[in-house]
């Protein structure tokens, strides 16, 4: 209960502009431009990174004064006043500096972490939350939603959430070793074959943020990322509705042409359209792909043009990927294409 | 305490400098002078020519050390398939049993020798290697599809049984086409290149050569059409095929697809057992895929309703199969546009797998006809 | 006569090492005990009042060693007249007291974070 | 003139003495150097090398930070990156840093401890040059694009043949191989050399600081090491022949190799900072003309790093998903290990102070006050990442990669260029350039903190590590920037350094330049190739400063063994805690065996790795054949009168027993094995723990009947007391006993047929070592009861060999003994396994 109070009270200081005002006066201490960025751990948009920033910043602090204190005393060793040395060079200095004074901060800090770890494990204790399973794969994220009537919905590299809602993230893995990191949620998690690993995480605010692959999971482990959408709870309930439906059908004649193209040539044997003939379980689902904010686990925007780039020179953009380079197309039968997928919104 | 170097050791090594400059310079002028008569008409020494065969011999019997040759060499099939490519591409030189040598090669120097007797000379995996690689300053090439030992293993499947052959052997081996050389295919018509082809990849009522040589009928004319472009711009390698298709015109070329998508042939016998743990792991894969491994399905673009381009594998035989889905996965076939596709995927499966899937094909019923064609 | 005196290796290190020894079984006995006892029978007070059980254990031992230095010292063959006695208690001593510290503060672990959850 | 009656020798020594002991100790010339096994010229060669690789390793870091000097680089490619990024880590830690401290060790030691030599020169040779010829090969895999790319901690499944198909990551386990095999045999060099080498009067208290630092390191290699030992020897096993360990479809499990790897890893750290820490301790004192503040806490300190550091390996798993209280278990030790640093930094600074002079500011402790502010901060994010909710956010990323490297070059690095600027003085007849270290001196400094400290910043904006590229709108150009050009900045500086080395470092073995620090230890005495004249009596300390005539007293021979009385090389051996004078050792000199063991070896797993079957058996031929030639020489002639080292002390010079160094050498081989097989027992328990339901599975072959394991328990027992008996019958000197050799022949059969039985118990009844996670740990203790085994069969057919040529007896027993010794913890580890694998699976729940 303590733990749950003192988690509460910690996120409730991350908000207010005081800490933020320490944070910014300690940005011009240290030489930091700016520690915005989607993908930075210093500008928390979920609980338990709001958790976490405290300490960590306690922490910086203690680094920096005990820095300065061993500066300050090396200074002195080597050129204060012969009186300051001869009080320095004693057993004493030791005992003190080197075991009370340690000993003291340690089991400070120790404790303030173990209450925020235990914060975590209040939060992971709750029953009843909504689960996302993700799975990390050879270079991407399958990321599978479940609806109220419980049918899976697979989407992938792109997590979306409900703000102000906790949520539990499934972590598998059916290959080698990846880690889940969105360090604007939180902290990361690995996932590891034959295990599922289970993050609690709840947004605080609406909007976009960045994860990355944080486990070096070999070739194109570099090029593994995904975007973190949080909305809000009724436009999130909105959005998962509209991507339980199948795709859409074509709309205009190059569209068409394009879905005739995509069956044609195989790329079902990977991809699914949910709707369509297309059933592949290898690669990201597409049904509603022209919807996502990125192509390639976030290695390139979300247009036509990138599509056209992916389907042919995929093996430059993120090399090692598993999708073969496919150049049968002619300029038309391209645009159509990405047309196509486009509109899959 | 060092003992300075003798005078007399002094001058020996001043000595031998000057001869090394003065050698030099000789053979400079020798050189530039353009002395030298490089005339085929002018033999070289006895002696010039005995180090040469020696360096030769040495060459190649040090170089095919670690060849194996593949189990089935002793087919007569695979020397059949073997034949055919003699008769075309090596008998205009090499002379055979229907043929003595070409007055004109004759005076080629070195001249190319007679198979018939040379064979005896080597070892088996000597003459691959001489088939594969070719010999420097002689005229032999090199095997125009590098990484296809299959195809020179045919070849010497048939060298091995060429010495001593009779006439009537020999013909019935190389399917009695006579043929003088590749410019013969110009001005025939697709009947006469069809009764060609059929001489190794069969016909209405003979079954191909080799399953090497795949069956052709009722593949799509789309695939066909590609093949034998892909053949004749060297972007698919083939030391036997693309010398032949390098003679066809583009719209001779759309004619045999036509052709072949349209006639029916002679089923291949399938070897498989129906119901065997290989068929099974085959069918899945063909049908299915494997999702853990990133195996897509076959059938997702082997399939008649997937684009022309995709070839139709039903009915083809295991053995071209697997040997196809070893070289895109070793990267011997991966340079054309499609095959870039299949290469990455052959690379994820394992040799039981292949042998599988490669079963799997060989037992589907090809569909015949037009019907099916887009 | 002499030779009797004569200090011998292993017991010299294991009173210098003595407390870090107690250290390094407490670890292993909690780790393991939490572990076991979650993935057996899945208990999490079970759990949380064995390690703390099992700190008050292991932290008494070094508690009373560090009280008792020299007579502990004694029984480990460091005589009174050994010329670098007062080496070898201090260095007892300083080793007891850090893992005492290591010791608590593994405990402390217990006393605060809840056994068997993994807390993401 | 009364001093003169207390030394132990008097003068004038006699004619000839000082001639004898220079023939004795006299270095191979010309091209025979490379057979030399005097620890100068092997710790010269040994810290070149490291210090080459150190370059190499260095040059792959400027190749990486090239590559992510801009967004989008497209430098080197993404497969050739991940080589780079493997190889810069694994040659840093396994090429660089583990062999650098043994090399300091090998030169170092003996002259701190003013032994003549390590007490087993050829394996300090042998040692070395498979390190040399081991290492060379595998970093070359770089330049053939064979390079492993699985990042230098080798994660499982990805270094599975699955998913690391081809020889890559074959030839990191022969890497880390070569370097196991070479740590291994430095740590039982340096531990029996610690503790039984000292001058008389040194005892345990007075050890200076570096010897307290490398006996802490090589028992800590003792530990650890066998835990990556046989973690390395499963994922060669399930790369090349599939038994499960890793895979979790057949109830192995990943994470297994991250609890080994990092049992090892972390300690790795502080077995690299240990030692350095130990000599800073030693150039403080120096440079403050003062002694250490507070010595008495740095070996609580070095003990307590060497504990708490065992502690910590979970540290590196934080974010697996591992329950919070372990984690916090590990957090706590991860705070438990500051202390004792914490309390290092403070001596030094009190010791600094107290001088009474002012410290004097020179290369070396320019280098160390840097380092000291490095590892302030380095140690300082140390902790933050010991908080795990901190880690959770920074773990893998590029703040880790900052704070390890604040760790590691500060903790390591500088104090290894403090302690070439303060030793090369001692085998150099030069010094190195003040003025040209300034120089060095603050390009690294400076160039340091500009490469490393904004990476601090670039991971808490969530870059993570082992990236090849990395897109332009995250806010991270900048840092990234600047860290590439504070990596040329340092890199400058090494360059300047080596410039230097080689227009000032000219070695050699008499003496250098004599104490230009004026500091106190044993290592500032004049020496020559037979290190000093005399081995001095310690009555401190710091000898050099309480004893000042010492220097001249050791030079004339007054002191212990000043000549060579046995006409051969040799030094005292001292008891362990007091150091008393017991027998003088017998050492080998110059010789081919250890290097051409070295090449065979090599040259036998380098074979294997490429799958050249035929030329590694004729290799492996030859390191046997190198190995028994150099092992025949070894047990000297027991019949040899005892020789007078001065003082009217007579010391034997041959022992056998629990007293011989060989005894001692054994002792701690059966630790580094019995901590194999412990971590092998972890790893069984650990798979049982995650996978109770294939513990066997449903379905699996029954384990033989109790009966069977029963009968393979009494043979191992029948052959432990065989081996007892043959202790007994051992013949007097000059006689013989014809049941001897059959006895221990007969013994070493119980223990062949008992292992072949425990497997073919196994085999028949259906059981297959790639089934499940469960068979392959039952056949895994066959394979280590089999290495064993063979080990002691090995022996024993020595020992038979050396009974037939008349070259054992009662006296002369040491060989016999050795076998023994091995063949007890066999017997020892077998039954424990009987246990394990035939009685647990049938009580566990």
């Amino acid at each position: 209960m303590m733990a749950m109070r003192f988690l509460k009270r910690s996120v409730a200081a991350g908000r207010q502009p005081v800490t933020r005002s320490i944070a910014a006066a300690l940005l011009l201490i240290l030489p930091i431009a700016g520690c915005s960025g989607p993908q930075s751990a210093l500008s928390p948009r979920g609980v338990e990174a709001f958790s976490i920033g405290p300490l960590f910043w306690t922490a910086t602090w203690v680094g920096l004064v005990v820095t300065l204190i061993v500066v300050v005393l090396v200074a002195v060793a080597l050129y204060g006043p012969e009186r300051w040395r001869t009080w320095l060079g004693q057993d004493w200095i030791i005992i003190g500096g080197g075991i009370v004074f340690p000993v003291t901060v340690l089991s400070g800090l120790l404790v303030y972490g173990l209450l925020i770890m235990q914060a975590g494990a209040m939060r992971s204790a709750q029953v009843g939350l909504e689960s996302i399973t993700i799975r990390g794969k050879l270079w991407w994220w399958e990321v599978v939603y479940t609806t109220p009537e419980g049918e899976e919905i697979p989407s992938a590299n792109e997590l979306r959430l409900p703000v102000d809602r906790p949520v539990r993230l499934l972590l598998e893995s059916d290959n080698v070793i990846h880690s889940f990191w969105a360090p604007q949620l939180g902290g990361k998690l690995d996932m590891i074959p034959g295990r599922t690993n289970e993050l609690v995480v709840e947004a605080t605010e609406a909007g976009v943020s960045r994860g990355q692959c944080a486990e070096y999971c070999g070739g194109a482990h570099a090029l593994m990322s995904f975007f973190v959408v949080a909305m809000p709870q009724d436009e999130y309930d909105a959005w998962l509705a509209s991507k339980a439906e199948g795709a859409r059908a074509p709309a205009t004649a190059e569209q068409e042409r394009g879905q005739r193209l995509f069956l044609e040539n195989g790329c079902g044997a990977c991809h699914q359209v949910r709707g369509t003939e297309a059933r592949g379980l290898i690669g990201p689902d597409l049904t509603h792909v022209g919807s996502r904010l990125s192509l390639a686990a976030a290695a390139l925007p979300n247009d036509t043009k990138a599509l056209m780039r992916w389907i042919t020179d995929g093996q430059h953009i993120k090399p090692e990927n598993r999708m073969p380079p496919f150049r049968q197309f002619s300029g038309g039968e391209l645009s159509a294409l990405a047309a196509y997928l486009s509109g899959l919104e | 305490m060092r003992r300075p170097l003798l005078p007399g050791r002094k001058g020996l090594f001043l000595a031998l400098v000057i001869v090394l400059f003065a050698g030099l310079a000789l053979g400079a002028v020798f050189i530039f002078s353009g002395v030298y008569n490089v005339a085929a008409a002018r033999h070289h020494f006895d002696i010039t020519n005995a180090v040469i065969r020696l360096t030769l011999r040495r060459s190649v019997k040090t170089h095919s050390l670690g060849i194996e040759p593949p189990a089935g060499l002793a087919e007569e099939a695979l020397a059949r398939l073997g034949a055919r490519h003699y008769a075309l591409g090596c008998e205009p030189c090499h002379a055979s049993p229907a043929s003595s040598r070409n007055p004109v090669v004759a005076e080629m120097y070195p001249a190319p020798p007679p198979l018939s007797e040379a064979v005896n000379h080597w070892q088996t995996e000597e003459l691959f290697w001489i088939v594969k690689n070719g010999l420097k300053f002689t005229g032999m090439p090199s095997w125009p599809a590098p990484g296809h030992d299959e195809e020179v293993w045919a070849l010497v499947a048939f060298l091995e049984r060429l010495p001593n052959m009779d006439l009537k052997t020999y013909a019935e081996l190389t399917g009695s086409t006579r043929t003088a050389d590749f410019a013969f295919l110009q001005d025939m018509s697709v009947e006469g290149l069809a009764a060609m082809c059929g001489a190794c990849h069969g016909d209405a009522q003979t079954a191909p050569v080799h399953p090497f040589a795949p069956p052709l009928h009722g593949q799509k004319p789309a695939y066909l059409r590609r093949a034998l472009i892909e053949y004749a711009q060297n972007r698919r390698q083939s030391g036997i095929m693309e010398p032949i298709a390098n003679e066809l015109g583009t719209d001779v070329i759309e004619q045999l697809a036509r052709f072949y998508s349209n006639a029916s042939g002679a089923p291949m016998p399938s070897q498989t057992p129906p119901g065997s743990a290989a068929l099974r792991r085959g069918e899945e894969i063909a049908e299915h895929g494997i999702r853990g491994s990133d195996i897509p399905a076959c059938r997702s673009c082997h399939a008649d309703s997937a684009s022309g381009e995709f070839p139709r594998l039903d009915g083809l035989p295991a053995e071209y199969i697997a040997i196809q889905l070893r070289l895109f996965r070793d990267g011997v076939r991966a340079s054309s546009t499609y095959a870039a596709i299949m290469a990455p995927i052959a690379q994820r499966l394992s040799e039981e797998q292949i042998e599988g899937v490669a079963a799997f094909f060989a037992s589907q019923r090809p569909i015949a006809g037009e019907a099916a064609q887009r | 006569m002499l030779e009797e005196q004569r200090p011998s290796l292993a017991p010299t290190f294991g009173y210098l090492m003595l407390g870090s020894l107690f250290w390094a079984v407490h670890l292993l006995v909690v780790y393991a005990a939490h572990t076991l006892i979650c993935a057996l029978a899945s208990s999490p007070t079970a759990s949380s009042l064995t390690v703390v059980a099992l700190t008050a254990i292991l932290a008494l031992p070094v508690a009373f060693v560090l009280l008792n230095q020299r007579r502990t010292g004694r029984w480990f063959g460091i005589s009174d007249e050994l010329p670098d006695r007062k080496t070898y208690d201090a260095i007892s001593r300083f080793i007891g007291l850090l893992s005492l510290a290591g010791i608590l503060w593994a405990g402390v672990a217990a006393a605060i974070v809840s056994s068997c959850a993994t807390g993401r | 003139m009364a001093v003169d009656r207390e030394l132990p020798n008097s003068l004038p020594r006699p004619e000839g003495e000082l001639e004898a002991l220079e023939r004795a100790w006299a270095l191979p010339k010309g091209f025979r150097l490379i057979t030399a096994v005097n620890n100068q010229a092997i710790g010269i060669i040994y810290i070149g090398v490291a210090l080459l690789f150190f370059i190499l390793a260095g040059i792959l870091g400027l190749i990486i930070r090239t590559q992510l000097a801009v967004p989008g680089n497209n430098l080197v490619g993404q497969d050739f990156y991940n080589q780079l990024f493997t190889m810069h880590g694994t040659t840093m830690m396994f090429l660089f840093a583990v062999p650098v401290v043994e090399a300091l060790g090998v030169l170092l030691l003996p002259q701190m401890l003013a032994a003549r030599d390590l007490p087993f020169p050829r394996l300090s040779a042998f040692a070395m040059w498979a390190y040399v010829v081991g290492g060379l090969v595998f970093f070359s895999t770089i330049l053939y694009d064979l390079a492993p790319k699985g990042g230098w901690f080798m994660y499982p499944p990805l270094t599975l043949s699955e998913f690391s198909p081809g020889n890559n990551a074959d030839f990191w386990l022969l890497g880390i191989g070569f370097i196991e095999i070479s740590a291994i045999a430095g740590a039982i060099e340096i531990i029996v050399g610690t503790l039984r080498t000292r001058p008389p009067g040194m005892t345990l208290a007075r050890m200076p600081i570096f010897a307290w630092a490398m006996l802490i390191f090589a028992a800590m290699i003792m530990i650890a090491f066998p835990a990556v030992i046989l973690a390395t020897m499963m994922l060669e096993i399930e790369r090349a022949f599939g038994w499960p360990f890793f895979s979790a479809g057949k109830g192995g499990d990943p994470l297994l190799w991250q609890h080994l790897f990092w049992f090892f890893g972390h300690p790795e750290v502080y077995i690299i900072f240990l030692p350095a820490a130990g000599l800073v301790s030693m150039i403080v004192p120096a440079m403050a003309q003062h002694r250490l503040v507070g010595y008495r806490l740095i070996v609580v300190a070095l003990i307590a790093t060497g504990f708490f550091s065992f502690g910590l390996w979970v540290h590196h798993m934080f974010t697996t998903g591992i329950p919070s209280l372990s984690l916090g278990f590990f957090s706590a030790a991860s705070m438990a290990v500051a202390i004792p640093s914490g309390i290092q930094v403070f001596s030094w600074i009190a010791t600094i102070a107290a001088g009474r002079k002012p410290f004097r500011i020179t290369s070396a402790s320019l280098f160390v006050l840097g380092f000291l502010f490095i590892f302030t901060v380095g140690g300082l994010t140390g902790v933050m990442v010991a908080l795990v909710p901190v880690d959770f956010q920074v773990h893998d990323t590029y703040f880790v990669v900052a704070h390890f490297h604040y760790v590691l070059i500060g903790g390591m690095v500088f104090p290894l260029f403090a302690t070439l600027y303060y030793w090369i003085p001692m085998i150099s007849r030069n010094m190195l350039s003040e003025r040209l270290g300034r120089w060095v001196f603050w390009l690294m400094f400076i160039g340091f903190n500009l490469a490393f400290f904004p990476m601090h910043i670039a991971g808490l904006l969530g870059m993570p590590r082992r990236v090849w590229t990395y897109p332009g709108d995250l806010g991270w150009n900048s840092y990234n920037m600047a860290s590439t050009v504070g990596a040329y900045i340092l890199a400058a500086g090494v360059a300047l350094f080596v410039i230097d080395l080689f227009r000032r470092f000219r070695p050699t073995m008499s003496g250098g330049v004599e104490n230009p620090w004026s500091a106190g230890t044993l290592e500032w005495l004049p020496s020559d190739a037979y290190a000093t004249r005399s081995i001095p009596f310690v009555t401190s300390r710091e000898p050099l400063w309480d004893q000042p005539s010492l220097a001249r007293e050791v030079n004339e021979g007054r002191h212990f063994l000043p000549g060579a009385p046995t006409g051969g090389r040799e030094t005292i051996v001292t008891s362990a805690v007091d150091a008393l004078p017991q027998y003088v050792i017998r050492m080998p000199g110059p010789g081919w065996s250890p290097l051409i063991a070295s090449l065979g070896m090599a040259g036998f797993f380098l074979l294997l790795t490429v799958k050249l079957v035929v030329p590694a058996l004729i290799s492996g031929v030859v390191f046997i054949v190198a190995v028994l030639v150099w092992a025949w020489s070894l047990d000297h002639d027991a019949n040899v009168p005892a020789v007078d080292i001065g003082a009217g002390i007579r010391l034997p010079v041959y022992m056998a027993g629990p007293v011989s160094h060989s005894w001692w050498a054994m002792t701690v081989l059966i630790l580094v094995a019995s901590s194999l097989y412990l971590a092998y027992v972890f790893s069984y328990f650990y798979l049982w723990v995650v996978s109770p339901d294939v513990w066997p599975p449903e379905g699996s072959p029954a384990l033989p009947h109790i009966f069977w394991p029963g009968i393979i328990g009494l043979l191992i027992l029948g052959g432990t007391v065989l081996l007892l008996f043959a202790r007994r019958i051992l013949p007097a000197p000059g006689s013989t006993s014809r049941a001897f050799p059959f006895v221990v022949a007969l013994a070493m059969a119980c223990f062949l047929v008992a292992l072949t039985g425990e497997i073919w118990g196994h085999w028949a009844s259906g059981l297959r070592p790639a089934d499940n996670a469960y068979a392959t740990m039952v056949y895994m203790a066959c394979f280590l009861n089999l290495q064993v085994i063979t080990g002691c069969v090995f022996l024993a057919g020595f020992t038979i060999a050396r009974y037939f040529t008349g070259k054992l007896d009662k006296e002369r027993r040491v060989n016999f003994e050795s076998t023994a010794l091995l063949t007890y913890y066999a017997a020892a580890q077998f039954l424990l396994g009987l246990v394990i694998i035939h009685v647990f699976p049938r009580v566990a729940i």
